[in-house]
This record gives C-alpha cells, structure tokens and sequence, in this order.
C-alpha cells in the first residue's frame, strides 16, 4: 500500500473553530483513503460553500470548490466523464436540504457511483447561524428568534424514502467508525450517502461530546441487524434515543446509471479517454 | 445576375403533420437540384393552432425566406385565413377541406391577384389510391410536386426512403404520391404560373439539408463532444432529441438532467475531468445556468453553452425566434471574468463554430456561450458542401513536472491546465479568489494579480479573433450590420437586389470580445451604416457604442417574433 | 477647514469579540460628540483568521475610512502583523497578549515613525478587577478611552446600556472599564500624540449609528413592507437579521425561504396580491433571481430586489466588498423589459432609496434592483437626522368598473393595476406575450404594441428621475464621477483637502435608465473627468459609454475587495 | 348560492389537444369552485409553464401565469399577502418533480394553506414529450429511445413520505370524483396536494380511457378506509393494479405555516391591509 496519510495533507492553514468536527473528518476522510490505496491524482473531489466547503484547502486532491447547493450535480459530472477517479461530493445540511435539495433526489434516483458526503451541524454555520431543515424547533436562529416555523426534515428518512443503495450515519466525534464507513460507502457501488453528524460548538451547541456519548449507539450493537432491509432500517430511526450510527442501509442490487445506458454498455473506455475528432461521414448520410 | 426565387407554404395545424410533408419536399427539390430554405412557424400547442412550413426555392444558395409566397397549401381554414394575405400575385392556393369558405373580401383579394383556388379532394384520392386518410398530405404534395413541374421518381423515391423503416405500408404511400401527381384536378397553366428558378446538379445528392440543431450535434460530435446534458427548452431541444437517438451510434453519453443548473454543473464537472461536454438551453435556462458560468469564469473552467433564443422576456412567445438574449450572453452572471460570445447564422456557421468554441473554451480557460436563434436551431438549410473538420486543440499540457502551478501567472494570462489523471499533479479548481496554486486567498495583492491575469487572457484573445467579415459588394455606398440569422436574409437580400445598389452586409460571429478595427474604418470613410437587429433595443449596437462610441444613425429593428424576410430588407432599401 | 481624522483599529480574530468593543466604541465617542465611521474587514471563516473593526473619528460627518490609524490595537499575534505597516507616524500600539514578538524589521518600523508600543496586561486588570478572562476587551476599551480623554461616564453607561438585557455581571463589566481607563500603564503622553477632533453636541444623543443593512430594514418597515423573504447570503444577511428580530414588533411575515428563486418568487407573488415584499442577495443568488427578474419585466409585477455585492465572480471574496455586479443589475434576465437600477451610497440613502424604489415599482409595475456593496450593508455611518419618510405611492386605482384592461396601452405605457380583491376584476398576470386584458397571443401586430408599451413605460420614468447630483467645488476643475459607496469617500477627500484644489464629485444614485443631461453638461465644458470604481472594468463607465459614447480619459478602479480609502483619493489628486 | 360555472369561463379558445385530459380537470375544477361560492375575483391561481399552464386563458380568476417550475412559490407568496384569497398552484408532473422539486417539499414541510394541483400525464407534454419521472420505464421518448435510465419516483409516495396535510389522487376521466376532490383539497386547511392522472392521448398513450377504468378504483370502495391512518395510506398504494384513487390521507392536526408564526399570532388583518406607513420612532432608539 504506497499511499499514506500524509499524501492528502495540504500546506494550508484550517480555518475552523476548535472543536469543530470538521477536523476529524478530514482526518478520518484521510486515513480512509490511503488505507484504500488510493492517491490524491485518484480523487476527486467536489466541495460546497460552507464551512465544510472551506475544507477545499485542507486535502490534496483534484478538487472543485463550485457553488452553494452544487457540489452533487458537480460531481456527478466529473465521475460520469472519468469513473476511474474516486468521486466524493461534499456538502452541508443547508447546501444539501436547501439550496440544492433537488440535486440529492435526482442523484439518488439516477444511482450514479459517487459518495455524497453530508455534514449535519444543523445550521447554516458559515452565513453564521441560520437555520436548517435539521435545526431543533424552538431553538433560536439568526433571524429566527423563536426559532423556526416550519418543520424539522429528518435526513434519514428523507433519504431512505428514496430508496438509495447506500446509506449510512456517523458522528464526528468518532474517528474510528467514520473511517470506517468512508471506506465502506467508497467501496458500494452506487450513490453512498453518509450523513455525518457534525459537532459544531459555535452553532449547534446543544450537540456535545457528552450528549453524542451517551444517546448515539453503533447499529452494530444491535444483534444481527440487517443492513439489507429497508424496514430494520427505518426501525432503527423511529426513535432518537439511542440514535443509530452505522451503516443503516445498503442495497447492492441497484444498477448504476451508468450502467443502465444503453449507449455506454460495451465501451471499454471511459469517455475522458475519447475526447478526439469523431468521424461524421455515416451521420452526415441522412443530410444527403 | 439576381437570384431567382419562389416559395411554397403549407399552413395548417400543429400535429398536422406538415412539417413531414415539409420535409419531404425540400428533400426531393434538393435532389431536383433546386436550392432551398425551408422556415416554421408553430404555436406554443401540441396540436392545433396556425402552424406554418415555408419552403422557398432558388438557383441559388438562400438561407431566408420571402415573407410571401407563391403557392399556399391551407390544411385549414383558419391557416388559410391567416396566410391568404401573404399569396404573391398570380399565385395559387390549394385547399383540400370543404369547410373552408371565403369571405367576400377574400375572393376580391384573389381575384385582383389573379390568384387560382384549386380543391383538391386530397382525402378521396388517398382513399381511391389504397391509402389512408392521413396520407392525404402524401396527396397534396404528389399535386404540388406536379405544378412544380419535376419529376414524380425524385419524389417518390425519397418518401419511400423517408418511410422505410416505419411502420406504414410503403406502396400506399407510393400510390398517394403517384395519385396526388396524376390527380384530374392538375390543369397546365397552374404549372405556367409559376416562375421555377434554374435547377443545377453539382454532386450526386446535391449537397445537404439540415438544420442549425443538427448542424451543432454535428459539430460537438466531431470535436469530440462525449457528454450531453439536457433540459428541455425551445428552440434548443433538438439537439438533445438528435445526440440522444444517436447515443447509441456515437457512445456519447446522455443525461436528461432535472433541470438546467444540474444540466450546467454537471457539464463543468465532465469539462474540468477533460471530457467535453454540452449543453444547450434558450434565455430562461440561460438565466437559471448564469451562476455557474460566473463560476467557469472564476475557476477558469473551459465551458460551452448554447443559448438559442426565442422571443422576448419570461416565457414571451416561446415558439418564435428573436435575438434579444445578447445582452445577457454579455453580462449575466455575477462579478468579473473574462468569457467568449459567438453567434452562428445558419447550418454551416453552427458546424463550425461550436468546434472553434471547444478550441476556445479549453485553450482560454473560460465560458464560452454560442447563440442562435429559433430561426436557426429550427430552419433547414440547403449547402452544397459540409465545412472542414477543425483541428481539436485543447491547450493541455502533458506533465506536470516540478512546479507547475494551475493558476500560475504567465505572460499571455493563461496557465498550465492538464487533464486530471493518476500520474498528474492533483490541483484545487476554486471559485474562491485564490492563489497560484489554487488556494483560497484574501489577500489584496494576490487578489489584483489574479484578476489581471484574468483579464489578461480576454487581451491574448482579442489578438487571436477574426475581424468581422464584410460581405457583398467591395465598395459599398450602404452597409448593413448585424449578427445572427440576421446575415442570411440580408445576403439573400443582396442577391436579390444585385443590379440596383452598391450594398454591403458586415456581420459579427465572433461578438465577445468585440473586434472593431473594420467596423472603425467604414465609420471612417463615412459609408451609410444600418444597424440590424431581430430585438428592440439594438443589443449589438449598443455594444459597439460601448466599446468604441459609435452610435448607428440607423437602425431596422424588428421584434414580433418573426425573421427578418428578404422584403424587410428590400424594402428598407427601396426608401 | 479641512476635516480633522484620526483612526482606532482593532485587530483580533474572528469570534474573538472585536465588533462588540467597535459598537461599544462608535457609540461611545458619538455620545462624546464626535463623528464617527466604522469599518470592518473580516475573513470567510468563523473563528479566527485575522479581522479588524477600524473607527475613524472627526469633527465632521464623515463615511469613509482611512487606510492607517493612529492607534491599532491588537488583540493577537497575525492581526499586529497585519496592520502594523497601517499605524502612522507618531501613533500607538497596544496589545494584550504575551506572546507577540515583533521582528527586527518591526521594531525598526517602530522605532523609525516614533510609534508607542503598549503592553496592557488586560487579562490580569479584568480579573483583578472581579471581571472575568473576556472581559479583557472592555479593559482594552477603558484603557483607549483614556488615550483619547473622554468622559469615563459616557463609556460607562454606553456599555452598561448595551449589556443591560444580556446574561452577564454589570458590575464586573463596569469594572473592568474602570480598570481599563485607570490602568497605571497609562502615560500622559500617549494622549498627547493623538491630536483629537473637536466635539460638538448637536442635539442630546449626537444623531444616530446605523449600518446601511439597518437603514434598508427601517425603510422597507417605513414604506409598509410586510413580508420579508429570506435567503442568508454575506453582505444583505443582516437585513433578514433585523427583520427577524422585530418581527414580533413590526408584525411583519419573515420567511426564510429554502433558496433564492423561491425566495423571489414569493416575493413576486406578495407584490401581485398588493402587500409590498422584499428580498436580499448577493451576486450568486442575484443570477439564480435573474429569471424571475425577467418575468417580473414581462407580467409587469412591481418587484424590488436588493442586490449588496461583493467581491469578484462565483464565490470571490465572500466578506469583502465591492461594486462589480452593476452589469447584471442592468442586464441580467432574457430577453428585453424595462427595468430600474439604483444605487444607495450611506445609511441615509439606503434609507431613502429602498422607500423610493417601491414607488417606482409600483407605479411603473417593474422591477427596481437597489445596489448596495459590502461596505455599505455593514459599515456603521453616524449621522445627524433620519431623512424623512418618503409618501407611499402605489400608482394603484380603485375600482375596475367598465372596459378596464389590465394591460391597457396607454399614453405613458402605464396601464391600470389594482389589488386584487372580491369587488374587482379578476385578471391574467402572464410571463407569455399578452393582449391588453392578458390573454397569451403570439401575433405580430399585438406583441410589438405590448413590447411598445413596455418600452413606453421607461421614456415616461426617464423624465421623472432627478440628473445626478453634482458635490464639493461649484466650479470645479476636476470631477470624478460614480456611484455607490465611492461618494462617501470622495467628498471625505475632498472635505480633507479643501483648501487645496476645486474638485467635485458627480454621484449617480439613479443609475438605469441612465440621465445624461448634467454629464454632458461637465464633458461640453472640457473638465478633467474621472471615473471612479470599485470594480476591475469601469462598469458605470461603460454603461455612459453605451448611452452617450463618452470615454472617460480617466479611470480609477479597485478590485481588491477594499473599499475605497480616503488616501487613495488624496493620493490621486496629489499626483 | 351566486357563483356560477360560468362566471369562470374565460373568451379565449383551448389550445389543448382533443382528447386532453386538461378540458375535464378546468370543468370539474370550475365546478367545484362554483359549487363552493368561491368566485374568480376570490381565486388566486398560479399557472406552470407547460400544457396545464396552457390552462391559464381558459378559467377567469386572478391568476399569474410564472415560469416553468415556480408556480408553488409564486402561489405561496400570493397566499401569505392575503389569506382570504382561495389558492391554487397548478403544475405539471415535469415542473413539479424536475425543475421545482425542492418547492414541493419545502411547501409540504412548511404546511401553508393553499392546493398544489399536479397534472401528471407522465411527460414533459409542452416541449413535446420527453420523460418525467413518472414516464414508464422502456418507453421510449424524446431524446430517449430506450426510455428512461434511472429509476421512477411515485409521486404519492414521495408526498406521502413528506407527511403532508393532504394528498388525494384522482383521474381526469372521473369529473365527478375530481369535482369532490378539489372541494375536499380546498376546503382542507393546509397544504393539500392533488394529483390528477391525466389523459395525454399524445404523449401518455397507454393510459387509456379503457385502461384507466378497468385499474382505477375509489378508495371509498375499501370497507372502512381510514385516510387519517398514514399507514391505510401506504397500504394502499403498495400496488398498482387496482390504482386507487381518492382521498388518500389527510392530517387534519397539522398547524400552518402562518399560524405557527409568533409574529401574526394577534394580528386580525391580513398583511395586504397593512401596506401604509409604519412609524419608525420606536425602533429608532436603538440606534440614538
Ligand atoms: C447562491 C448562494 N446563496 C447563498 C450563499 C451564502 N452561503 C454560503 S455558505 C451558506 C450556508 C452553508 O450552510 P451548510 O451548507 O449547512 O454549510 P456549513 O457552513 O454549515 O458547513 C450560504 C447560505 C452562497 N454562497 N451562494
Ligand atoms: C426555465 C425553463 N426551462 C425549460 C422550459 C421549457 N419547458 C416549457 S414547458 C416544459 C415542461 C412541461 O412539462 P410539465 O410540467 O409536465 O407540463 P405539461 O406540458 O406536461 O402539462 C418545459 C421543460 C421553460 N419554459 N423554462
Ligand atoms: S461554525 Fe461550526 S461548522 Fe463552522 S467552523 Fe465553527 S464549529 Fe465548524
Ligand atoms: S400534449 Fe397531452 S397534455 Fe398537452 S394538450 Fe395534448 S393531450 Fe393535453
Ligand atoms: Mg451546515
Ligand atoms: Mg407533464
């Protein structure tokens, strides 16, 4: 195994608070990474605006730093052109569940082969502070004071409601299990969704250490639980307490988008490798 | 010697079905060695309505149409209504529905212009002929293929080939076409009437038909365009309708996206993986997609979009063409970056450009957006021979040795770009300012010089594009100038027209950055300078005053949704 | 006289408080009957970083700042470094942490422009004070306070006031001020080196402190504003911020809507049904609204969208400022429609122009894009008056009795609009081309008279909008011309620099459609014009240029995501 | 009893093909608001882009024909300036599920009290007859001649997922069924959602008169059917074969948007009554 750790470090100062989850990401995102034997010139990465997005800088990739709300549709682009790369999209709540919220069902339906990487701080941390979809009702936002009037989208849910082939739920606070399931939803063959949830001590204050340690539980505890099954899963997210990590749910049967094309079924090349001039003369019959 | 020309309309309703028999005819002229133009109008229905296809004919290469015609063949009563007034003197009109009645004012108007009314039983003979009611169309053009005075194998030959591998019964068909010819309605002073241009043979299949769209799936196919992403939009959509039905011939891969900004991104992702990638859209989808072209611009991501335009604002006539979404191929989207802006007018320019604006895009670094027009997506063109493949360049380097640097400074504004791969260096694309290297920075020193390098590129560039290019005559005493579909209508004008004036026509394909030296000196030696534009406002005009202060003294603008015909341009010259 | 300015700086990190003891800081002096301006810089990013909050302070109303201070106070290690090179001659450092070593190069600086270097154990004096570690701020503050020798009693009680609902020990507060301002570090002669302002008490709270986003919300509440939809994006967040806090108060109906399309749309929804509705953004979701900015134009539905930019394309330089998206807001959307385009320069026309804007949108039925930049949403400006409220004018009528058209063609190309209600006329809005009672048509003669009447509506408003206003010298030798915040800057300079030179200053507030009359008025005359933007390409300028051909000779711009200092002003004038 | 059918005719001639289901939806639709004393000047409507928009000449009210896929927010800031106005938003399967998917679930999530009106007829039917999600799979369309390569989205149980307010299907072919519903949709108070299975003879060929009578069955035929029971609901729309149509669900408890809102809680008038000049004096002081 010739990529290590430090590979994916980059010579840029991090941005984030202390205490940010967003450091134990990167790092399990890292380790996960060059224990999977693939090189930053094989990655690549596409980043939203938002605190997670700032950590463009911070790993060393082919990475895109694009727009708010787009790094799924980016991505997707970037993986169809050139499946050889490792494709991760990252984002946050608020780019995911707001801006874009769109993009995530259609990426889900389609099943391309990418990972989408979402970092729950149930707020809109970098506009400093607004509420999200995931945000506790009551609990008073920017602009919000009596917090929000709407209804709360449990991420879970949402996306296990779309049928997705892989979903998984980890927290920042525990880098052994992030690891783990980055390389597990790397590794499945369709659109892996990893709900990570993210300490943020600045803006989602109410989600400590101490309140993660003793209300998040690995599914793994649970006796045989069965990650094929998308009743045991939303059995395991019917309530809060405990609140399960690991992975929820995995469907290997679902073909890719890719794969489904008819136009692509016996090319041994990807398209990137196809990009020269194309001979016209049987197209050009029909014109005569 | 003017060119000779004639037209032949066929109005009726959408879902009709006339632009099948559309089709055929200008397939069956061009083999006749005629050359055509062929032009719709359809309402913004499934079915219904006052739909049109106009096919004007010549001796010459034409690329517009006349806004009369001489021969009109109403499906309806309402398109005969709607397109009676627009019969030439000595014309003739064939209707094949009893229900038709005309008003007083209508058979006055006939008789004045010595207009023939022909019914053709079209229905009847179909059914006599073995065919069915729909093949009445099949009727109508075997008459009007008659009156044309041309020969009923050419005809029956290419609706054969045009029905092959559909599901009808090809020998009906034939019989349709053969009853239609040979119809007991047909009267030789019909035939008479019509002026039929010279006809003239000068390859095998005379050339080709196609319109602007296929012209642009064409050209994305030969520049090695490997990923289409779609959104249904007029007057782009057939494109998408073209590159899909030939996914599978061509491996290209398509993706009907969820909506337009999807549609975009996920072009700038395949572009930044070095896949080149498409997508088309008209003004409202152009709009959704301008955030992601300020976004190309920033990161220096090579990006092709194709904006054909329709009428007017918001959903405005979305079935009709125009050219006012300029302003916004300019402009849109946020900040400060340096971008490309051509225009095609017609099939071959398309074929061509949307190559050169590949090249461009990767070779810059930028955005790169190629307008059409509905009058061009949509319009068949007849040409003689398909343009030149061009060269793909895409200004990548090989290696990435040493300290090579994405974003480095360079003389020219432009930076090492490489296609991302395994044994290459891995680089950050940013949207946020940033340095040399990719990351983001906020610096004010690092932030001046970026964004000189930037603009730097727009300054290599300028050098590199064409002037625009002066048509007709060499000394004219008036010159026309314009962009877009604009350039065929005042071609043909111009041929049209050859005996009587001195006119010239300059015309814009390269519009972004804007190259003035040609335009300067015909300000300089005083010429009569006409602005014309399909818009309200004159968008090109007041780019130039823009760049270089000149303000066009006159200008024939014209936004109803309609092409500028060949008597718009007449017209204006004889006042 | 000249104005008289010195600076303060604070330097810290982001999170660290440094806005808080800024706030503490311009209301304080404000009381003290000095005029203030306050500034910030700070990094995209939470906590860390390097930002700083500048105050500048005068005897006279000023609304810009200077790029040097006479005091920087650090509060960490990179921030001194930072602004070190900013301290003038003869000013003082004073910093709190132990930590900070200063280079050779540094002290040398120090040394060279005579500049005192203050250690203040602040950490220590707060806790000796019976405060706690944060509140070494305030004992920062105390200790400023007694540099510039103001009453201890006025900062006691502005801190007091602004602690008074918030979960935190007063008297330890106070105590800390205390501290502050009788730290033994204290010398005499640091207050002589600062040559302070003269006060003046002008009414009993010196006029008001607000930032331009405070300004925009208590003009839309002034001008009946009742929803406000929502959607976070740096520098027109805070304007969401204000509305929601008093929504409770002012009743008003705060949405944050899922994105900015929704969040316009909405907007336009409210606007058809009558109640007056606001949106803010920057760049990226000023192009996502561009769309419906479009539809707006078409439907003719009042809409008003502030648009307070920031630095550079795509992302850019999220929290800083600048004045490049002049050009969408004059062009962004398809197609062509009227459209207005203001710009507000300061807290007091913010508070003006929002009221105005739904004036205009309402009786001219279109959409006004109000401009503001980074460094007018959140500067704080210090200002004697409120400008008065401006008359609610809806241009609606009030009953739709009779042959009443929703988009009747009309003299003016103003057409009867009225709210919907039970005792009216029901009616299309319609983004299709629309015949006068709003039904979609698609022919020739109906779209031009629409596009007409559309178009009308501007030739009616150009008339009504006032010439830019022309400041400084009556009869000037020199005159810069633009818009936005460079005003406030400008005639600082040229308050600075009175005696010196005859300068003016043309400011255009009302920017699209463009008024040329006083500009051709200072081009006929031969004066030396320039132009000043806080943009890489001159945008007002080529926006004159496409109007009036006029090229300014002159141009001074910045790109660099700093707003204009005054000495950039003084610097050009002296060269 | 004043309003009658035909204060809701509009002069302009239908561009709808024959057969088009949209004729049968605009009558019943008529219908219902006649028979519920709503009159055109109590209407709002906001129209799509598409063939339903096409609706937008044929029926008198004050409506606002927007852009393609923004009728729900447009019809959402309409309703919140004045309540009294009854709102629809009237949309197509394409606008709905394709371009303006995140507004559906934001409106449902938010719960304000107006009609969502889908057209479904399985394709973008204006733009002549590409897929939508709801376009079965293999059918060739526009663009596609293999049909779609990505997964379905059931456009009931994605609401239903969202826990709306209301949701009800029923078939263009039953005016009768469809007048009842849009009464009942109506007359909810919440965001209530209708999906009407629309005949396209153009581009949904195969859903048939014929078709849609031997498949399509009323709820109300199921003994006892329970709509307030989220799980009746999903129950019977586990299958297609019968195709029940009917008020699905119905959650009569969820509180609206606008009543959720601290800041309208006393206010009596609605925010269009309210545009005047609001004095400032008090919010001042704070700045002095
Ligand atoms: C089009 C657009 N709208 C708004 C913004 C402003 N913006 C930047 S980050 C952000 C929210 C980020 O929230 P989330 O995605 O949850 O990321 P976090 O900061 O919490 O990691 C917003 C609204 C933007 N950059 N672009
Ligand atoms: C921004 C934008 N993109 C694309 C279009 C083109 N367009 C018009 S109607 C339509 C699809 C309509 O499908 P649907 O909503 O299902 O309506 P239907 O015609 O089937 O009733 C599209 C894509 C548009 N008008 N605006
Ligand atoms: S605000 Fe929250 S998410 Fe952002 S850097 Fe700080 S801790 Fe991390
Ligand atoms: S295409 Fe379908 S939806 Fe459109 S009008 Fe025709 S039948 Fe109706
Ligand atoms: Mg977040
Ligand atoms: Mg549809």
């Amino acid at each position: 195994m010739g990529v290590k750790i430090t590979d994916y470090n980059s010579p840029n100062i991090p941005t984030w608070c202390p205490g940010c989850g967003n450091f134990a990401i990167h790092a399990s995102l890292k380790k996960a990474l060059s224990e999977m034997d693939i090189s930053p010139s094989e990655l690549f990465m596409s980043f939203d605006i938002g605190c997670n997005g700032n950590g463009a800088d911070m790993i060393t990739s082919y990475g895109f730093k694009g727009l708010h709300g787009r790094s799924i549709p980016l991505a997707i682009g970037a993986h169809l052109a050139n499946r050889r790369m490792t494709t991760i999209a990252d984002i946050g709540d608020g780019g995911c569940f707001h801006e874009g919220l769109d993009h995530l069902v259609h990426a889900i339906r389609s099943n391309y082969n990418i990972t989408i990487l979402i970092h729950n701080n149930a707020s809109f941390a970098l506009t400093t502070g607004q509420a999200t979809v995931t945000t506790p009702k009551e609990k008073p936002m920017y602009g919000l004071p009596k917090g929000i009037p709407e209804r709360n989208i449990s991420i879970p849910e949402f996306i296990l409601n779309q049928d997705p082939s892989f979903y998984a739920r980890t927290y920042s606070g525990n880098l052994l299990q992030m690891g783990e399931i980055f390389k597990a939803a790397i590794g499945n063959k369709g659109c892996s969704i990893v709900e990570v949830l993210q300490l943020c001590p600045t803006y989602n204050r109410e989600f400590t250490p101490e309140w993660a340690k003793e209300n998040i539980k690995d599914v793994n505890e649970i006796e045989n639980y069965n990650a094929d099954s998308i009743e045991s899963a939303r059995t395991v997210l019917t309530n809060n307490s405990p609140l399960y990590t690991g992975i929820i749910y995995q469907n290997k049967t679902l073909p890719t988008f890719y794969d489904s094309l008819e136009s692509r079924k016996d090319s041994i090349t990807e398209l990137v490798d196809e990009v020269k001039t194309h001979d016209i003369k049987n197209l050009l019959k029909y014109f005569e | 010697m003017p060119s000779q020309r004639i037209s032949v309309k066929f109005g009726g309703a959408s879902g009709q079905g006339i632009n099948t028999i559309g089709v055929l005819l200008v397939r069956a002229l061009k083999r006749d060695g005629q050359r055509v133009f062929a032009y719709r109008e359809y309402p913004s229905l499934i079915k219904g309505g006052i739909a049109s296809y106009q096919v004007d004919i010549s001796n010459k290469e034409i690329n517009s149409s006349s806004r009369y015609c001489n021969i009109l063949l109403a499906f309806t009563p309402n398109s005969l209504n709607e397109y009676l007034k627009d019969v030439k003197e000595n014309g003739i009109i064939v209707y094949d529905r009893k229900d038709i009645n005309l008003t007083d004012e209508q058979k006055l108007y006939i008789e004045k212009k010595n207009i023939s009314s022909i019914f053709l039983d079209s229905e009847n003979i179909a059914l006599e002929a073995g065919g069915i009611k729909i093949m009445s169309n099949i009727v109508v053009l075997g008459f009007l293929w008659r009156i044309l005075e041309s020969k009923l194998d050419i005809l029956v030959s290419v609706v054969l080939r045009h029905f092959e591998n559909k599901n009808v019964d090809l020998k009906a068909e034939e019989n349709c076409v053969r009853a239609g010819y040979n119809s007991a309605t047909f009267r030789p002073e019909y035939a008479k009437k019509i002026d039929k241009p010279k006809k003239e043979m000068f390859n095998n299949n005379n050339g080709y038909v196609m319109t602007g769209n296929n012209a642009i799936a064409l050209g994305a196919i030969s520049a090695g365009v490997r990923a289409y992403y779609a959104y249904p939009m007029t007057p782009s959509t057939s494109i998408f309708k073209y590159m899909g039905e030939h996914a599978k011939e061509t491996g290209i891969l398509v993706k009907q996206a969820e909506n337009e900004i999807t549609a975009v991104q996920m072009a700038m992702g395949s572009m930044y993986m070095g896949t080149r990638s498409l997508v088309a859209t008209s003004g409202g989808g152009f709009d959704l997609m301008s955030e992601t072209i300020s976004c190309a611009g920033m990161s220096e991501t090579p990006l092709v979009v194709i904006l054909s335009q329709r009428t007017g604002a918001a959903t405005g006539l979305p079935t009709w063409t125009g050219a006012s979404d300029l302003n916004i191929a300019l402009k849109a989207g946020h900040g400060e970056f340096p971008r490309v802006v051509i225009a095609t007018s017609d099939a071959k320019s398309s074929y061509t450009l949307i190559q050169k604006a590949f090249n461009l895009a990767e070779i810059y670094q930028l955005p790169v957006i190629l307008l059409m027009e509905k009058q061009i997506s949509e319009s068949i063109f007849n040409f003689k021979e398909m343009p030149r493949v061009e060269k793909i360049e895409r200004g990548c380097i090989e290696k990435t040795e040493g300290e090579v640097q994405r974003y480095q400074i360079t003389d020219t504004g432009i930076s090492p770009r490489w296609i991302p791969s395994k044994d290459k260096k891995p680089y950050l694309a940013n949207s946020d300012e940033h340095s040399q290297d990719g990351s983001s920075i906020e610096d004010s020193e690092r932030t001046i010089a970026m964004a000189n390098k930037r603009l730097k590129k727009l300054e290599t560039l300028t050098k590199e594009l064409p002037e625009p290019t002066l048509y007709g005559d060499k000394n004219p005493d008036l010159v026309f100038v314009s962009w877009g579909s604009v350039k065929n209508t005042v071609i043909d004008a111009i041929e049209a027209d050859k005996d009587s004036r001195k006119v010239g026509y300059l015309h814009y394909e390269y519009i972004s950055p804007l190259k003035t030296e040609r335009l300067e000196e015909l300000i300089a030696t005083n010429k009569r300078l006409v602005l014309v534009e399909n818009n309200q406002t004159g968008q090109l005009g007041n780019f130039i005053k823009e760049n270089i202060g000149y303000e066009f003294k006159e200008k024939l603008l014209k936004y109803d949704g309609r092409p500028f015909f060949v008597e718009d341009i007449l017209d204006f010259l004889k006042n």
